[in-house]
């Protein structure tokens, strides 16, 4: 069932082989499936996770994983060993091609997400001309994949876990997809490596105010898209065992895992991609493309620092989200959509319109210059800030009906008789 | 190489799809079934048009890509059909206690 | 009908689509208001509030729309005082009498105009009756839904081009089906809205596959194109042509649900009888009206040339099919009808019939030698016959209002207690029979005097005597039933609960609606100039191939269609204003407006007097 | 190799289809359908409309499929068996419509003669071959497959603008109506102060009282 992936980069030989184009393509998707499937991506997710383990555990003054090599170093191998080796469940009762499916649909949407970041010079796996497009749209097949999930393994932790995530995902969708319209905006167009030159040329597009609005968008929505803290409300273990994968074990539980944190690296590369400028180490100057004069060796150098500077963003983006889930509380179910349409959605919206002004501003005059930047800046600043300022202030009656306590109109009216007025409707709020 | 797919191969797919909806229109009684083949439908007749817009002349009295934009209407009508229809399905299921377009039978036929 | 351009925006074109604008606008403003504002009202106080408010939007809207219609009238018939504050460009704009807004895909002529403001009027009563009794709680949503369904009413009527077409059709049909289900506190109105809608989104995908092929067979989704394109192929009838005649009986499929002609006619009953009863006035007035006016131009224009080889009724063309639709369209409508019981259901199956007699008027106008007239007999028909189920509506509105319930012997005794309203529904209803000296009358004649003209007799070997036939008989049989209406009122004892009086916003369409039907059977020849000037340039394609060969997405404006305006002489100018703003012009049956227009099909030199040329010289054994 | 992948893609479309027609438990049916539209999918990056292609799964995988499920989960025992649709008296009729439709669709497909006589349906086997991803300006078909993104912004606010502002209060229209329908009256006299409808509580006789 990599039914999905394989014939993704047939098709796309195949369309070549009617219409007699390069070859170079089909030989990219090719390597990109054998090499990124079977090499690249589980090494880097088994390190990631044992970063996300060691990192967690500084954050709680704990040591963490420690006993398997050197530094633990050999912890992600015993892992992966010991999930391989586990029995393989299928509940009774369970439909068992869509128990066997879901976690496939998972981890191809994440991976097929990875196939057209432009890590540097000539090393976009594939460069599509709707490149973001097909972002979103690789990316909007997890919702399906999670509630199949969920349905699948007929238990109704898993349903509700399922429930929970898909109308989670869906709604964080939105803001998502919004906030990256200003990108494809003053990129020019929908392909990746369009909007990677366009940033040699302006500047990072997170170095604007309304690119920075974008981004912090791109990155909350990122956040609850992951199910990760303090947006995993669909796996709170406290509730619901561990939701929609609750039946999951062995090799197909892993899957699941590596989906997550592939996607996890996946948005990293993307909001790397569209606002911190790719591979670019500075941000205003065209630093090492400059030196780019068509030889080789210059070529090789210059994509080797790009790829430098690329992980090291996408590490510290990495190790950002890391941080968050690690302090924050996970939030009521109500709050977190309230959180999607109440702000996030009519902010990227409204966002969209300044980032209109920007390119006004800033990129349709021509090459970038220090006035036009401050312009910019200064008019499009305070009403980023008027922006945010206002959608607080439109909501401001739900923080004071919390002040107020008791007599707020939320799950207070669905709160189960039997239950003590102490005790609230939500979860018990802990991070993990 | 010669190869190249034939016109009629994406239409015989549509008219067969499309024939595959009417199948399913006639033969389901669930109104999310029926719904399910009205998307059938809608999108055996977006091939139709994404391969007559691919395979015609290049005619120009409508832009270079008619089809396509149709195409994408049509994608957009079919999901505000979908969220219509639902709602509409939930109502009629709140009243009666099942789904079941046989069932509602409130007035005289 | 416009010609076709190249893809550019000129933000002038937005003047002509002001009115939709604002109703599309009003209705986001409705809905806000309501749920801000009168969300703390009582439910009566709310509705009558949040009523306000969208009567305030039609109002607005129909004075937009009738200055979108008298600027370039006033332009055109005063160009001197014009000159003097517009310029040169702008008063070229302005004086073309069929423009070709958006790149041709919308018209901008007088029957757009006219139908605008037709709409809004019917829009503005309907709304009124929807404040008369309380039969929902979403008050604006049901208001905001009326308005974007007139919106899509409007640019279907305005389309020339099948994308925009499609989409402003699935609009009012989708926000009529919303509306139908709305009446939460019964369960037909759900389930009518349940049925509605999955026999309109059948027939939607119908028509869209059907529109497929023709995308297919011509490459091109312009009216206008799509007739040239098959007028120089020498397309005539659908002989041979087995994927023309699946795109036609498709597309036919697809309107057929929308007109509920029969084949297709399940779901008009329930959803009339399900449906809130403005709601259903809304189906059966301006969707019926918007989704005949697109028929006409599909079918009558575009595809003209698939209508029939040497005009024969009986040879394949989408003639043919049609004749045999409304025959069984009218008998059916009008047999099933005479067993109902019920009021708002009678109406449905006497719409149904209705639709059938419509259908004999497009016959004509594919037929006809003088397009422009037999088109206006169909438009005549249809204002008339809008305007008289109105009337017949509020009636209905009225009874759910007083007694809850809609059968016909609710209305027994109200000739005693309400003489002067029984006496207005029996002049709708004899209108709708078609007794003579009332509108409907008249709207009947025209469009039977159409099918039996003598010069379309004379074009085809089978002329339409026996359809005319047909129709005459099922006028008689349509008699009964609608008497039975009256029988109730006048000879029947008052019976239950008795009906409180009506107040201004159920009597204000039952006697707008009397007045108009009296009116326009007083004085036919003005309504009937008025159409008919109305349908001139609707049907009419200036065949002239625009040369697009530059690979231009965006260029530079286009220049607008070289036919100068300024050749009409100031008297006709003046004529043309007097003909659409309704005034005191001297029309006169055939009227002289038709004529003021250049283009008329006859006049036209290239487009239709080469058409019946070739066809007879490709028809010679 | 092309026909042999379009045959597959047909094969694994058509399969799904007719599983989603003929399925008795809806959410296999709902499951198949997205397989449908994913076929939908690859047919149209054959036909060189990657941009309408991520369009399709985007909005049908991505968007219908979901709301179906929610629907089927609303209106239905958990598992989504269908326990009406046993066999139907209409099947047997639905089959021969199914199949006269196709019968006269195919007929009329290789009929068809063409308006000029170069372009027939039953007889076009081939393409115009359009060179990707050249950045020099071609014919508008060419800068339409190489970018098509563009090609699709600039007619949708120039030649469809009509119908892209209509489509725009389309779907302004079904949110707001399909809300209004389905939203339930209860909630009329309930304070409605957070975005979530609160849930309606159990009865409370089968909780676990403490």
């Amino acid at each position: 069932m990599t039914a999905f992936a394989v014939p993704t980069s047939w098709i796309f030989w195949a369309q070549e082989q009617a219409v007699e184009l390069d070859r170079g393509l089909a030989v990219r998707w090719g390597l990109w499936l054998v090499v990124g499937f079977l090499a690249v991506f589980p090494g880097i997710v088994a390190y990631m996770v044992l970063l996300e383990r060691k990192a967690a555990a500084r954050f709680q003054d704990r040591i963490g994983p420690n006993r398997v090599g050197p530094l633990g170093l050999l912890q992600p191998i015993a892992d992966a060993l010991k999930l391989l080796t586990k029995e393989d469940l299928v509940p009774r009762g369970a439909d068992a091609l869509v128990h066997l499916a879901a976690p496939v649909l998972v981890i191809v949407s994440a991976f097929l997400m990875l196939a057209v970041i432009p890590f540097a010079v000539g090393m976009a796996p594939v460069d599509l001309p709707s490149g973001v497009l097909y972002l979103i749209a690789a990316s909007s097949l997890s919702p399906l994949g999670v509630f199949l999930a969920g349905w699948s393994s007929r238990n109704k932790y898993s349903l509700l876990g399922a429930m929970r995530a898909v109308a989670q995902l869906v709604s964080y969708e939105i803001p998502q997809v919004l906030s990256v319209i200003p990108i494809v905006l003053w990129g020019g167009g929908l392909s990746l490596v369009a909007i990677f030159d366009k940033q040699a040329d302006y500047g990072w597009f997170i170095a604007s105010p309304p690119g920075l609005l974008a981004f912090l968008i791109l990155l909350v929505a990122s956040i609850a898209e992951l199910n990760r803290a303090p947006f995993d409300i669909p796996e709170a273990e406290s509730e619901i065992v561990a939701g929609f994968h609750t039946e999951y074990s062995g090799m197909r539980f892993s899957l699941f895992f590596l989906a997550e944190y592939l996607s996890v690296f996946a948005v990293g590369c993307l909001a790397t991609a569209l606002f911190l400028g790719g591979g670019m180490p500075i941000p205003f100057a065209r630093f090492p493309l400059n030196l780019l004069d068509g030889s080789l060796a210059r070529l090789v150098v210059v994509d080797l620092i790009l790829l430098a500077v690329f992980a090291a963003k996408v590490f510290s983006f990495v190790l950002l989200m890391i941080w968050i889930r690690a302090t924050l509380l996970r939030l009521r179910v109500d709050r977190l959509m309230n959180f999607a349409w109440k702000y996030l959605t009519p902010l990227a919206i409204v966002n969209i319109l300044v980032a209109g002004i920007w390119y006004e501003c800033v990129i349709r005059p021509g090459a970038l210059t220090l006035g036009r930047w401050l312009g910019g800046t200064l008019v499009t600043g305070p009403m980023v800030a008027g922006l945010v300022w206002l959608a607080f202030w439109v909501n401001r009656r739900e923080w004071a009906g919390e002040a107020a306590g008791p007599g707020r109109p939320s799950l207070e009216g669905a709160r189960p008789d039997w239950e003590t007025p102490g005790q609230t409707g939500a979860s018990p709020q802990r991070a993990h | 190489m010669g190869s190249d797919i034939p016109l009629s191969w994406f239409l015989l797919f549509a008219a067969a799809t499309f024939a595959i909806g009417i199948i399913g229109v006639i033969t389901r009684k669930n109104p999310i079934a029926v719904l399910m083949a009205i998307e059938i439908m809608l999108s055996a007749a977006n091939v139709n048009l994404v391969a007559f817009w691919r395979y015609g002349p290049e005619r120009l009295d409508s832009g270079p890509i008619a089809g396509i934009v149709l195409a994408i209407m049509v994608i957009t009508v079919a999901a505000a059909e979908v969220a219509v229809g639902i709602g509409l399905v939930i109502l009629c299921y709140r009243r009666w206690q099942a789904a079941d377009v046989d069932r509602y039978d409130s007035m005289a036929g | 009908m416009p010609t076709v351009g190249p893809s550019t925006l000129d933000f002038r074109d937005f003047f002509f689509v002001a009115p939709e604008m604002l109703l599309a606008v009003w209705g986001l403003v409705v809905l806000l208001l309501d749920l801000w504002l009168a969300r703390r009202l009582d439910p009566a106080a709310r509705r009558l509030w949040v009523g306000r408010v969208a009567l305030a939007g039609t109002g607005l809207a129909f004075a937009v729309a009738l200055a979108v219609g008298l600027v370039p009238l006033m332009a055109r018939a005063y160009p001197e005082d014009a000159g003097s504050w517009l310029s040169k460009s702008t008063l070229d704009y302005l004086f073309d009498t069929d423009p070709s807004l958006f790149s041709g895909t919308l018209a901008g002529d007088l029957q757009v105009g006219a139908f605008d403001l037709l709409y809004i009027v019917l829009l503005g009563l309907i709304v009124g009756l929807s404040r008369a009794w309380s039969f929902t709680e979403e008050w604006g949503e049901f208001l905001a839904l009326l308005f974007w369904a007139t919106v899509g009413m409007m640019l279907l009527s305005a389309a020339e081009e099948l994308i925009t077409l499609f989409v402003a059709l699935e609009t009012m049909t989708i926000c009529l089906y919303l509306a139908t289900a709305l009446e939460k506190t019964r369960r037909r109105s759900a389930e009518a809205g349940l049925k509605y809608f999955i026999y309109g989104s059948v027939s939607s995908a119908l028509f869209l596959f059907g529109l497929s092929y023709v995308y297919g067979l011509t490459g091109t989704t312009h009216l206008s194109a799509i007739r040239r394109l098959l007028v120089e192929a020498q397309q005539s009838g659908l002989t041979a042509n087995a994927a023309g005649a699946t795109a036609v009986l498709l597309i036919l499929a697809g309107f057929g649900f929308k007109i509920a002609a029969v084949p297709f006619h399940q779901w008009a009953p329930d959803a009339y009888e399900g449906a809130p009863a403005p709601a259903a006035a809304w189906i059966a007035t301006g969707s019926k009206i918007a989704s005949l006016i697109a028929f006409m131009k599909v079918f009558a224009n575009a595809l003209e040339p698939w209508a029939s080889p040497d005009s024969n009724v009986l040879r394949p063309g989408w003639i043919g099919i049609v004749a045999v639709v409304a025959a069984v369209t009218m008998t059916y409508g009008n047999l099933a009808a005479l067993r109902q019981r019920n009021f708002k259901r009678m109406l449905a199956y006497s719409s149904i019939a209705h639709g059938g007699y419509l259908l004999v008027g497009v016959i004509a106008v594919g037929l006809a030698a003088d397009v422009s007239r037999a088109a206006g007999a169909v438009l005549f028909y249809l204002v008339v016959y809008a305007f008289a189920n109105l009337g017949a509506f509020a009636a209905a509105a009225w009874l759910a209002r007083d007694k809850e319930s809609d059968q016909i012997d609710d209305l027994n005794g109200l000739g005693r207690k309400q003489p002067l309203l029984a006496i207005c529904i029996t002049l709708l209803m004899l209108s709708l029979i078609g007794i003579p000296p009332l509108g409907g009358f008249f709207g009947k004649l025209y469009v039977f005097m159409e099918a039996l003209d003598e010069r379309t007799a004379s074009r085809g070997s089978i002329s339409l005597v026996w359809l005319v036939g047909l129709a005459l008989l099922n006028s008689v049989v349509s008699a009964f039933y609608y008497v039975r209406v009256l029988r109730a009122m006048f000879l029947r004892e008052p019976a239950g609960k008795p009906m409180a009086a009506a107040d201004r916003l159920i009597a204000l369409p039952i006697l707008l609606s009397t007045a108009v039907v009296v009116g326009a059977g007083l004085t036919p020849d003005l309504l009937m100039g008025v159409m008919q000037a109305a349908a001139a340039p609707m049907l009419t394609t200036p065949i002239v191939v625009h040369k697009l060969t530059a690979p231009t997405p965006v260029g530079p404006p286009a220049p607008k269609k070289p036919t100068p305006a300024f050749q009409y002489s100031a008297d006709q100018m003046k004529k043309m204003g007097q003909m659409a703003t309704g005034g005191a012009g001297p029309p006169g049956g055939g009227g002289p407006a038709p004529k003021a227009k250049a283009g008329t099909k006859s006049a036209t030199p290239k487009s239709k007097a080469q058409a019946p040329a070739s066809k007879k010289a490709e028809n010679r054994p | 190799m092309a026909r042999i992948l379009f045959l597959v893609i047909a094969g694994v479309g058509l399969t799904s289809a007719l599983s989603t027609v003929l399925s008795r438990n809806l959410v296999r049916a709902a499951v198949s359908l997205a397989g449908f539209f994913f076929t939908v999918a690859c047919l149209f990056i054959l036909l060189e409309a990657e941009f309408l292609a991520a369009l399709q799964v985007l909005i049908y995988v991505g968007a219908v499929s979901i709301l179906l499920m929610f629907g089927i989960m609303l209106t239905r025992g958990v598992q989504g068996t269908d326990l009406v649709s046993g066999p139907s008296a209409a099947r047997l009729p639905g089959i021969v419509v199914g199949l006269v439709v196709f019968a006269v669709l195919g007929y009329a497909i290789f009929e068809e003669k063409g308006l000029r006589t170069q372009y027939s349906w039953g007889a076009l086997d081939e393409r115009t071959a359009i060179a990707r991803g050249s950045k020099e300006p071609g014919s508008p078909l060419r800068s339409a497959v190489n970018n098509m993104g563009k090609v699709v912004g600039v007619e949708l606010m120039t030649r469809y603008v009509i119908a892209f502002e209509l489509a725009g209060l389309l779907l302004t229209a079904a949110l707001v109506g399909a809300v209004a329908v389905a939203h339930r009256e209860e909630d009329e006299t309930r304070s409605t102060g957070s975005g979530v409808p609160p849930e309606k509580p159990e009865p409370t006789a089968d909780k676990p009282n403490p």
